[in-house]
């Protein structure tokens, strides 16, 4: 397996290639459903940490999938799993990089003021350029 | 009459279709993803449901799970899943949108 | 009351088996019966007696297991989602000369005939699906 | 169990009825979903079948469900099974109320024509009628 | 450039969604239930995408076994697994919607 | 080329095994390769080696067994996801104390970072889902 697992903060396309390596692809993860109503969301999120140790890895969220950094999720009555929080630490695996459209935002009546973490908000020109400059899309 | 299930968000063609069919005297519980459809700036098909006087409730273990506890429409009732069994046997039958 | 209740999603993957879940044991707790659980599509998988989820969460085979012993609630797998779906009792893995059965014994496999019937007999049929 | 599977074609509600027992529940299955994406169609047909032993059964096809009876249907190249022939056999089941909504048909630029079976197409006031009839509504 | 891939009807978001995030160059792939979003009378999206010169594609294992044969709209070109391997491979990365 | 083919579906359940399983097919079958074939979420259900469908359906579950042996092709199941799903191998059966395995020793179960490190590795990726 040519991967090193090795670094928790991932630095960015270029400079973990040594001389006899290929620079790491770049990954972004697309999380695209609400949370809870399915296991995507959180299955999801494990795959974004685990690529924080590969190489440089962002995240998008469209459509329902912004749901999933709406605050204030408190899942003690359903007996689930309140991964929502794990999104604060993203951060500490190098992974900065989070974006969601305005046009979700404003279809949903939010705004990042709401949600656990503050992604870049984009247009759809923008987004198709952020998808362009992926080498990898993962979709959940 | 009929107890109305829907579990998806108004993403989903589910919401149009329960709403074109929901009957006065019919009831619909928003459960699981269902409950996006009873929240503030995407009610507007459950807005209309309260409108003409449908009943609509909201599981509220699914409505504090997503975060949603203080962006719920007025007039949609959260109940635990005592009162959904309650309305169950309160409606002659039940049908699942989603 | 007498309910039944249909299963059509498979644990964790769809919130559909937790809120099943949570509404049978609401239906026993409110003093009313649950006539029969009818697992059909994926909510055959509920039977599985592998299911190992993370220890924070719930785990719904066990808790299935639990309102079948607590509350001598019927159990019943659709034999035809389950064969397809790898899901076989001690008779089917002989059956169908399978080295082993994953069903928990709690759990009763049988025909879609159990579906009708829990919906003709019970008072109520409430389905849970993705 | 009370229910008897013995009779192919259901009488209708109230002729099963013997001095001692419950007329039958009538049951409505609802069909909604596209075919060969998920097994809900073929896995629900199932369900039909084995309903129109015990009672009277109707079916009611909604939004994609109506393509289930989309004729020409050839799942050779897909190596899956084309289980919308055996729709034909449901009248011999005794199955012989099938429903669909107009503006499911025009909204998909469908007709009765382009299907395996006639169902009898109503309007959203009739479909709710039709669902308030029966007794117990299964979905699919 | 971008192989996007759908398997969803007309009936959900994620042909819209789709639709506005596409971009010349890239290619769409229909697949399993995303065929009918190429069928005649729901095909108003895909039109639109391939009066912008945006290639669309569609499984033709799905369109036979869904009775859409003679129902697909012009412009959208069938395909067999092999050739959407092909594609893939002309593309340089894949987004699946669905 | 070589390709990762990510399967997020279950067998039956959702059509994106079968589309995933032609793909495959085509890749090997146009001289290009498969890296790996790894399967997350209900894809995990594809290793199940007591699924048992009808005679006049595709066995999805040899279907892959027979890619993985004739092409040397990898098939990981996430670990994490196959645990959830009750998807056991030997060594994780021992390790759960469960009485038995129900994967097929041809899939390899292992974590995420297979998933990453085929993404990274393979020259494509493509992924089949619900």
């Amino acid at each position: 397996m040519p991967a090193n697992p090795g670094t928790q903060n991932a630095p960015s396309i270029g400079t973990t290639a040594g001389p006899a390596e290929r620079p790491n692809k770049t990954l972004l993860f697309v999380q695209s459903q609400a949370p809870h109503g399915t296991l995507y969301g959180q299955e999801g999120l494990d795959a974004i940490m685990m690529g924080s140790a590969f190489t440089e890895c962002a995240v998008l969220f469209v459509g329902d999938g912004i749901y999933q950094l709406l605050a204030n999720q408190d899942t003690s009555l359903l007996a689930s799993r309140n991964y929502s929080v794990s999104y604060r630490a993203l951060a500490d695996y190098g992974v900065e990089k989070l974006y969601c459209t305005e046009a979700d935002l404003q279809q949903r009546g939010l705004t990042v003021a709401d949600l656990v973490v503050t992604p870049c908000v984009i247009d759809s020109r923008a987004l198709q350029a952020l998808m362009t400059s992926f080498d990898v899309i993962l979709d959940f | 009459m009929i107890l109305h299930t829907l579990n998806k968000s108004p993403e989903h063609a589910a919401l149009g279709r329960c709403c074109e069919t929901i009957a006065t005297g019919d009831v619909l519980v928003l459960l699981e993803d269902g409950v996006y459809c009873g929240s503030a700036g995407r009610d507007r098909q459950v807005g209309e449901l309260l409108a003409q006087n449908i009943a609509v409730y909201a599981i509220n273990a699914d409505v504090q799970a997503r975060g949603l506890a203080v962006r719920m429409t007025r007039g949609v009732t959260l109940i635990d899943y005592e009162g959904f069994v309650q309305l169950c046997t309160e409606q002659a039958s039940s049908k699942r949108w989603g | 009351m007498r309910f039944t209740i249909v299963v059509q999603g498979g644990p964790y993957t769809s919130q559909a088996s937790l809120s099943a879940w949570h509404f049978a044991r609401a239906v026993v707790a409110t003093g009313h019966e649950i006539y029969r659980v009818f697992f059909y599509h994926d909510g055959v998988y509920n039977g599985n007696s592998l299911l190992t989820p993370p220890q924070d969460e719930t785990d719904l085979h066990m808790a299935w297991c639990t309102l079948g012993r607590d509350h001598g609630c019927e159990l019943v797998v659709c034999i035809a989602s389950a064969l397809r779906r790898g899901m076989l009792d001690d008779g089917e893995a002989r059956r169908y000369e399978k080295p082993l059965a994953n069903l928990n014994k709690l759990f009763i496999v049988s025909g879609l005939g159990q579906l009708i019937d829990g919906a003709i007999s019970a008072d109520r049929t409430v389905t849970f699906g993705n």
